[in-house]
């Protein structure tokens, strides 16, 4: 056990990865990959949650991989800031393979299974590396095994456009992680160290150097590229809807989340919130581009028919909802935006889950195919009703935590049109939603579609696990409340 | 069968030991044993180990081909020279073909490179028992027409 | 000039030799900084395994390109040049090539050449950092060429000569797309 | 004039931009991923040149000499050269689905087909 | 002796320049693709061997002038394969050699 | 009263909630067996209204149970006390539902409606947040009620499922979803930020935290805000919702919705602002204005009407601004004198409603020009509907009088002598308006003669309109306690 | 001896130069081509005298792999530019009659 | 006599060589340039030139695609293997050190066992590359 606990940092990441190309061999026995998979993934959220209480209790780890002392040698490093990012996905992993079972047997190839969720195992191994790793080029490193994966797992969408959007997305993340690329290399050049708590220390010597500014702007705008902040979101929608199901689920759970944390640790951490906000004024930059991201994507989303589409552009709105959190400079508005990587990644995954499970059975979430569905399918629509109520911000579901403490960010920096702002897009995100619900439960079905049975057990289950989830942790909001109150002070208060 | 194999596996080894200089190391050479023998493994399951894979038999008569070869490439080298020189008004470009009268694929494999290796002639084609050929000038055509490089190289291919 | 001549020739089979050289061109440059081992590697990638799967990729597409109206070219222009002052600008503030007072050269690195040798046994410095400093970073870079082999074994199929003849679903690859238009 | 220094840089740079340049304008699936590399690639050049130091040599331990540049961007790059010819592979591979899927590997017939979103 | 090796792989090293430089002349002024193998075959012949042996006289250990042997045995046996391969297949799309009085360009036929 | 109180107040009020909670799912599982279900739904009604009763000792006592359900945040949870003006509202809407659910079983049967069990579901929902409403220990609580409420109560306005019910409940919800999150949210906000608290607290919250400028503003955006009191010119939604069935209606005008939405103004009034700070504010005099102006204008309109629904509809507006304008003459009485209003005319309206709809079930008339001489063939159900205008108008014997009575008091007590004449005025239309159905019921002959005959309305309908319209006589008999409970909010 | 090393490779550079033009102008793709392998070729020459010019010998190496690897892409060309595909056995090869 | 009997002569005798060189490359990383990954690159070309010249069929046949798979997945699990087993000796993730007594003599075998790792792996997976673009056919 000591064992065990000792290495805890290196086997987050080693476990799926280990596992992948043992489940990769497993091509010929489907079910066989996919209980392994399931396996590892309930071991590696076992790991994180293990990580959670070493943290809370013993404070930051560092983990020297190879032995090497940082910053000679690559560190993991594991504080309060990363730790829920960490549970965030193997939690999202864990409770998306029980989930996987029918729906991945039923959209994917057979023959192609112990492919698919060793790809699946990378993608999850990527973006828990990006996460705990404490190295700006392993950061890079891992942004491509997540990315690779996940290009290859949104492909496999029955849809034609999968590929194509595959395609766009890796052209749109290649330039990203470049950019990443770039902006890591000058900072090299400027300090000669990758390690970011030594970049940190390191950095405030050149910080009035326009290299170190270019190498900023080119992190900020390479990260954006990966978390699809508006305008740079575009390969988002397309990718989130025609990828299959589970796939989206995970993604739209996940990858952003990571991309948004790895921008926090570099705003906040490597670069420290003085030169971030008060020399380069992120701020002014990041406000509007937020307040455009979440006000534009939701009035697109109000007019898309193909639902999947709808929430992977409020996914977008989303995502400026957790930028514009950061963009207050204040650890409110951090602890806002943390806890909303927590609450979307939820919420969204209960939706895309909900969708998943008519899709099972209809094969389509058109608003038309899904007219009169409730009747057919009360738990599904049930669940999909209470993660909707979470999307938009109603009191006791998680989504209005969020919203809460993005309010009380905004105003406690005077920011009252933005106050309001946030008030009028939750009414966008409650238009589209409705259309939903009101194709589901009010309208009859169309002449000619055939009735449909609710969803199996195995689809209905982890998506009211995670539907309870946004209506406890909405209640009790104690323990992600709590959990982001202490990751945004960490960035906060930067690596020193 | 087993001839090739063993002289591949020394062959590999030789090479292996020239490029490697470290003789005595107690860990390279033993990785140095095992790359010999995995390509050497490699090459039959390639089925690439025969005779005209394996040229051992050419390892003496090469000794008088080769320099007579370099005399021809180094002769060509200049005339061609001279022709770039010269521009491409001196230059009468022609295709024709020569007999080829080896027997093996081996033996037209060494006349056809030679033919391409010597500048001012460049084998087009190999085809049964004769060889397209393109040369610069009239008299490079003739003089491959004459007919000793195919000789040598046949004599080279030393089967009969 | 190779990467403008590219930019402008239409036949993509031009386009992947021009790759070719432009790779070689790298690697020889890499040589020239001494990067010996990179240069190797550009030299392996760039003009070996690049080459031949962009020649696949043709013989299974197209080698020409379409000629196409220039409608987003204005925008792209500006990004681009935006861009590329946002990198002119961060070099204003660099040390020179070469300078041996560069954070480069006394931060980390004398760690490496001065004192690798004696903490790992090898000469090769490259080979050091690569493979025992940076460990992970190394092992996660074969994990992307394997997850690549995933991927394209998800999206290509493995290729096999003898299944291929026989019911293979790729066979008739419009059959399991173009489902559900909205 | 300290400036002059730098050229070396800007020629990578230009070099770059060329290769974003035909990521971002170009129509073909096939030149924007040439273009990625020529991205990448220079990129790496400018990266490589970095970890020149004058009178050094090649981080390969040699007796007698004690400058060597610097070898840790050299296996960074090594490692973005690997990342890169993995998506490089993934992205040809997709390219090769795309054609069968559509008959087309140009960006704006694509769309064609599936109707602007 | 040293002083010698240094005289022989100097001239070596000039006479190989040379003829590259004649080469790279040739590729560009000859006018088709057949005769322009012509002059890519004198620097892939007597100038790789020129200026590798030059090196080769002045290699430090074994191993470096056995790979300089050897890269040089694998030119001279790669390129006119390459050459013959290219030169075959030009000759399998149709295209014919210049005649002279011809434009500067070979055709297709 | 003794013997039926057999629980703790703060557990009743939590079953008080659970109930109709669960009465929903009940409701919606038994959808297959009709009489199962509606039998449930009268038990669940009535035993939600046993529950209320169960704290309303310790109310009448002085007291003010309550209960914390969670805490989000410190200083934010959903909580529940009942003071005087809670109790008295959700004594109301439990005891009007268990009347107003036989009434709906009777109306949808005989009228022939589909989707009974939807509609069911979606009534237990909205009573649920009726209770809720009532009992919020503050703003917050009270706020997720109030939506809850508003999205509840949407199917059944679409409950038709025709092009004109979806517009209609477009309107509907499109008009207190956006007035509830762009104004009251927002106040809300700005109080938490500004006062750290959003309890129902004596005296308010303001003072001393809220200068009077942004108070003012805060009082614009609550009133506006709170859409459901129908202040002009937001008062759109609820004649668009007439086009629902009439159990919905009562539901709207009488049990829960418009008077969720005066109960929050009152309470806003008197427990976040506090009626001296209201009193500072130059907003105040303004919405008093402007509820005058609603009032006389949604009487003209009524006038102008002749489908019937629509002049309840806007009588509706109009007397909503009685109260919302009671509570603007920041005075005790006339707060006092807004609070009795919503029982006076909850029982008024609703009876009013009933009668429509039963008139529409027997007869499916639903303009007032078509029924000269109805009341010969109806009643009963026309001898409600007097007796329910009386109430509304304000005339002895029936309850409407005392409340009218302490809202005029109220205004002569805060000096404003030009909102006497504005009552009187309303008065004298909403004679007009209401008396003349009545009128023409009795007194002119049929136009058609009614061939076929119409007789009275099922039983189901006609018992519980005479229920609710002796109710309205009986209020005015037990005014006087319920004036001394109410006198409750400026006791503690 | 440096300045023979250095004069060796601008004369190789040169050609590598010439090369590269002839890989523009074209006309046709073998000319292409042919420009292609002699720009490897050159390469080779030019690694290892660079390898003598800064007196690390040992860089032929990378020579070497410029070699092969340029042989094979060469017929990877080739082969490609003759048959449009890779997956021709090569019985399918063998029996392909031009003339 | 077929039509690439110079090129089939030729690479016959080549690619023995081009194997042994890419093993060479492998084994002395740590000397000269080179390592796991352009070993692997090197390696995987020679079965290139044998498939374009003597086709698809025989390459397959000499590695088949399944092999191919297999061994790039041991190739990973070689290298993770390496890290798990210093777990086990008392030094963290990738610590080679321990894996002998000697620091050094632990480093390098570390060093050379992770370099066959990735070794395996690029060369078997550069193999399935070429395999899934060459054996799809035309559509
Ligand atoms: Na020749
Ligand atoms: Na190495």
């Amino acid at each position: 056990m000591d064992l065990l606990i000792q290495h805890l940092p290196a086997l987050q990441v080693v476990l799926p990865m280990l596992a992948a190309p043992i489940v990769m061999l497993m091509a010929r026995a489907p079910r066989l990959a996919w209980a392994a998979t399931t396996l590892t993934t309930w071991l590696t959220l076992g790991v994180s949650i293990l990580l959670v209480q070493q943290v809370l209790l013993h404070g930051s780890i560092s983990y020297h991989m190879g032995g090497w002392v940082p910053p000679v040698g690559i560190e993991y490093f594991v504080d309060p800031a990363n730790i829920v990012v960490l549970l965030i996905i193997s939690l999202m992993g864990a409770i998306s393979m029980p989930f996987a079972l029918r729906s991945v047997e039923q959209e994917v190839d057979k023959a192609k299974h112990g492919l698919f969720y060793a790809a699946f195992l990378l993608a999850n191994c990527g973006l828990l590396g990006i996460t705990i790793t404490g190295d700006a080029f392993n950061i890079f490193v891992f942004f491509e095994i997540s990315a690779l994966a996940s290009y290859a797992l949104i492909a496999m969408g029955k849809d034609r456009r999968a590929v194509m959007s595959s395609y766009q997305y890796l052209v749109m993340g290649t330039v990203g992680t470049t950019f990443l690329l770039i902006g890591i290399g000058f900072m090299y050049i400027m300090t000669g160290t990758l390690n970011l708590i030594d970049l940190a220390q390191r950095l405030p010597e050149v910080n009035d150097t326009g290299t170190i500014r270019a190498a900023f702007a080119f992190l900020v705008v390479g990260i954006s590229l990966k978390l699809a902040l508006f305008p740079l979101h575009l390969w988002l929608p397309n990718a989130y809807t025609y990828a299959p199901s589970m796939i989206t689920v995970f993604l739209s759970a996940t990858a952003t989340k990571v991309a948004i944390y790895v921008l926090l640790r570099i705003i906040f951490s490597v670069f420290g919130y003085e030169f971030s906000f008060s020399e380069l004024n992120l701020g002014y930059v990041l406000m509007p581009l937020a307040m455009l991201g979440i006000l534009i994507p939701s009035i697109v989303a109000i007019f898309q028919t193909n639902i999947k589409r709808m929430l992977a552009y409020s996914s977008v709105a989303q995502v400026g909802y957790m930028i514009l959190g950061v963009s207050f400079a204040s650890t409110l508005g951090l602890m806002a935006s943390v806890v909303h990587l927590f609450n979307h990644a939820v919420t969204k995954a209960a939706l895309f889950m909900a969708l998943a499970c008519i899709i099972y059975r209809v094969g389509g979430v058109s608003l038309d195919r899904m007219a009169g569905i409730a009747k057919q399918m009360p738990w599904t629509m049930a669940a999909f009703v209470l993660a909707g109520l979470s999307l938009i911000g109603i009191p006791l579901t998680v989504g209005f935590v969020t919203k809460w403490h993005l309010l009380l960010a905004a105003l406690e920096g005077g920011l009252w049109p933005v106050a309001v702002f946030l008030l009028g897009t939750s009414l966008l995100a409650t238009i589209y939603i409705w259309k939903v619900v009101e194709a589901a439960y009010l309208k009859e079905p169309a002449e000619g579609a055939q009735p449909v049975r609710e969803a199996p057990m195995s689809l209905l289950l982890p998506t009211w696990a995670l539907t309870v989830a946004c209506l406890y942790f909405g209640i009790d909001t104690s323990l992600p409340v709590d959990l982001a109150n202490r990751a945004a002070e960490t960035l906060m208060g930067g690596y020193l | 069968m087993l001839k090739y194999t063993v002289s591949l596996a020394v062959i590999m080894a030789i090479i292996w030991l020239l490029f490697s200089g470290m003789w005595t190391h107690p860990i390279i050479v033993p990785l140095g044993a095992a790359s010999v023998l995995l390509t050497v493994y490699l090459a039959t399951r390639m089925k690439i180990i025969d005779r005209e894979g394996h040229p051992l038999h050419l390892l003496v008569p090469s000794l008088k081909y080769w320099p007579w070869l370099l005399m021809e490439i180094s002769k060509s080298n200049l005339i061609v020279a001279r022709h770039v020189l010269a521009g491409k008004n001196s230059i009468n470009p022609r295709m024709a073909r020569v007999k080829a009268s080896q027997k093996t694929a081996l033996g037209r494999t060494i006349f056809a490179n030679s033919i391409t290796l010597t500048p001012g002639t460049v084998t087009v084609h190999v085809r049964d028992n004769e060889i397209w050929f393109y040369a610069l000038t009239e008299e490079i055509e003739q003089g491959l027409k004459d007919g000793e490089m195919d000789r040598r190289a046949t004599e080279f291919e030393g089967e009969s | 000039m190779v990467a403008i001549a590219i930019v402008k020739i239409r036949n993509l089979f031009a386009v992947t030799m021009l790759t070719g050289i432009y790779s070689l061109l790298a690697a020889s440059l890499f040589v020239v900084m001494d990067a010996v081992d990179v240069a190797l590697t550009e030299a392996a990638v760039g003009a070996g395994i690049m080459i031949i799967l962009m020649l696949g990729t043709l013989a299974l597409t197209t080698s020409k390109e379409k000629n196409h109206g220039k409608g987003q070219n204005l925008l792209a222009l500006v990004v681009v040049f935006i861009t590329g002052g946002g990198l002119i600008y961060g070099t204003l503030d660099m040390p020179h090539y070469g300078d041996p007072e560069a954070p480069a050269h006394t931060h980390l690195s004398p760690h490496f050449t001065q004192e690798s040798v004696d903490e790992i046994g090898i000469p090769n410095m490259v080979t050091s950092v690569l493979a025992s400093y940076r460990g992970i970073d190394t092992l996660g870079e074969a994990v992307v060429i394997y997850a690549a082999a995933v991927g394209v074994l998800l999206v290509l199929g493995s290729g096999a000569v003898r299944r291929r003849r026989k019911d293979d679903p790729k066979a008739n690859p419009k059959a399991n797309g173009g489902e559900e238009r909205s | 004039m300290e400036w002059l220094g730098l050229y070396n840089y800007w020629v990578v740079v230009v070099l770059m931009m060329v290769g974003f340049y035909i990521v971002i304008a170009q129509g073909n699936l096939v030149k924007k991923i040439v273009g990625l590399n020529i991205f990448q690639t220079s990129v790496f050049i400018f990266f490589i040149s970095l970890a020149k130091l004058d009178g050094g040599t090649a981080p390969v331990y040699v007796e007698g000499i004690t400058e060597y540049s610097n070898p840790l961007p050299h296996v960074l790059i090594l490692t973005a050269i690997v990342v890169g010819v993995a998506l490089t592979a993934m992205g040809l591979a997709l390219v090769v689905r795309v054609h069968e899927l559509y008959g087309s590997i140009e960006e704006d017939e694509i769309h064609e087909q599936d109707g602007k979103h | 002796m040293e002083l010698v090796l240094n005289i022989i792989s100097m001239v070596l090293l000039a006479a190989g320049s040379l003829l590259l430089l004649i080469g790279g002349l040739g590729l560009l002024r000859f006018p088709d693709f057949y005769s322009r193998i012509q002059a890519a075959g004198i620097t892939d012949t007597l100038c790789s061997i020129f200026i590798l042996v030059g090196l080769m006289l002045q290699a430090d250990s074994l191993p470096t002038g056995g790979k300089l042997l050897f890269t040089l045995l694998f030119l001279l046996f790669t390129a006119p394969t390459a050459s013959h391969a290219l030169a075959k297949a030009a000759r399998h799309s149709k295209l014919d050699p210049w005649r002279p009085g011809e434009g500067g360009a070979s055709s297709k036929r | 009263m003794n013997q039926v109180v057999f629980l703790e107040p703060a557990l009743a009020i939590q079953l008080a909630l659970a109930i109709p909670a669960l009465g929903t799912v009940l409701i919606a599982l038994t959808g297959r067996w009709p009489n199962l279900r509606d039998t449930l739904m009268v038990a669940t009604a009535v035993a939600m209204f046993t529950m209320v009763l169960q704290v309303l000792p310790e109310v009448l006592a002085g007291g003010r149970p309550g209960v914390t359900l969670f805490e989000l945040f410190p200083g934010l949870r959903i909580a529940f006390e009942v003071e005087p003006l809670g109790m008295l509202f959700g004594l109301i809407a439990s005891g009007l539902w268990i009347i107003t659910s036989l009434y709906a079983i009777g109306y949808m049967r005989g009228a022939g409606e589909a989707n009974h069990t939807r509609f069911h579901a979606c009534f237990a929902v909205a009573l649920f947040a009726a209770v809720g409403i009532a009992f919020a220990q503050n703003m917050f609580t009270l706020f997720i009620f109030y939506e809850i409420l508003t999205i509840s109560t949407y199917p059944l306005v679409a409950h038709k499922q025709n092009v004109a019910a979806k517009m209609g409940a477009r309107t509907y919800i499109g008009l207190l979803l956006g007035t509830s999150i762009g104004f009251q949210l927002v106040a809300i906000i700005a109080t938490w930020w500004m006062t750290g608290s959003l309890d129902f607290t004596d005296g308010g919250i303001m003072e001393g935290h809220v200068g009077y400028g942004m108070g003012a503003l805060l009082l614009v955006l609550y009133m506006y805000g709170i859409g459901k009191a129908a202040l002009m010119p937001f008062h759109r939604w609820l004649p668009s919702a007439m086009v629902a069935p009439t159990p919905v209606s009562a539901l709207l005008h009488a049990v829960a919705v418009v008077k969720a939405g005066v109960f929050t103004v009152l309470k806003v009034a008197t427990y976040l602002f506090g009626l001296d700070y209201l009193s500072n504010l130059w907003t105040t005099e303004v919405i008093m204005y402007i509820a005058a102006f609603s009032l006389l204008a949604a009487s003209t309109v009524a006038l102008q009407k002749d489908n019937l629904k629509a002049r309840l509809a806007y009588s509706t507006v109009s007397q909503l601004s009685y109260i919302t304008l009671g509570a603007m003459l920041v005075s005790q009485l006339a707060t006092i004198g807004g609070g009795m209003h919503i029982a006076m005319h909850a029982f008024g309206k609703i009876t009013l409603f009933f009668c429509a709809g039963a008139i529409y079930v027997a007869s499916k008339k639903t303009n007032i020009s078509e029924m000269d001489g109805i009341g010969r063939r109806m009643p009963f159900t026309m001898g409600a509907f007097l007796l329910g205008a009386l109430c509304v108008i304000g005339a002895p014997p029936m309850g409407g009088l005392w409340s009218k009575w302490h809202l005029v008091v109220g205004a002569a007590d805060a000096g404003q002598v030009l909102m006497i004449f504005v009552f009187m005025i309303s008065t004298l239309l909403n004679i007009a308006y209401l008396l003349t159905p009545v009128v023409r019921a009795f007194m002119l002959p049929p136009t058609d003669g009614y061939k076929g005959g119409i007789k009275e309305a099922p039983l189901l309908c006609v018992v519980p309109l005479s229920i609710t319209a002796l109710g309205c006589v009986a209020l005015f008999f037990i005014a006087d306690p319920l004036r001394n409970m109410l006198a409750g909010i400026f006791a503690g | 001896m440096e300045f023979a090393f250095i004069g060796a490779a601008l004369a190789i550079l040169v050609t590598m130069g010439l090369a590269l033009v002839r890989a523009f102008v074209g006309p046709t793709t073998y000319d292409r081509i042919l420009a292609v392998n002699v720009f490897g070729t050159k390469t080779v020459l030019m690694i290892a005298v660079i390898g003598f010019i800064v007196g690390r010998p040992e860089f032929i190496d990378i020579a070497i792999v410029y070699a092969l690897i340029n042989f094979i892409g060469i017929v990877a060309v080739l082969k490609f530019f003759e048959y449009g595909s890779f997956a021709g056995k090569s019985t399918d090869v063998d029996e392909r009659e031009e003339h | 006599m077929n039509q690439y009997v110079v090129l089939r002569v030729i690479t016959k005798l080549m690619i023995p060589v081009i194997l042994l060189y890419g093993l060479y490359i492998q084994f002395h990383g740590e000397y000269s340039p080179g390592g796991g990954f352009q070993a692997g690159i090197i390696f995987a070309a020679g079965f290139v030139i044998y498939s374009l010249i003597y086709g698809l069929d025989k390459a397959q046949e000499a590695i088949s695609p399944e092999a191919a798979h297999i061994l790039a997945a041991l190739g990973v699990l070689l290298y993770i293997g390496i890290g798990i087993a210093s777990f086990f000796l008392g030094g963290n993730f990738l610590e080679y050190k321990v894996l002998l007594p000697d620091d050094h003599a632990g480093e390098t075998f570390g060093i050379i066992g992770i370099e066959l790792g990735v070794g395996i792996t690029v060369a078997t997976v550069a193999l399935t590359l070429f395999y899934s673009f060459a054996g799809r056919e035309r559509d």
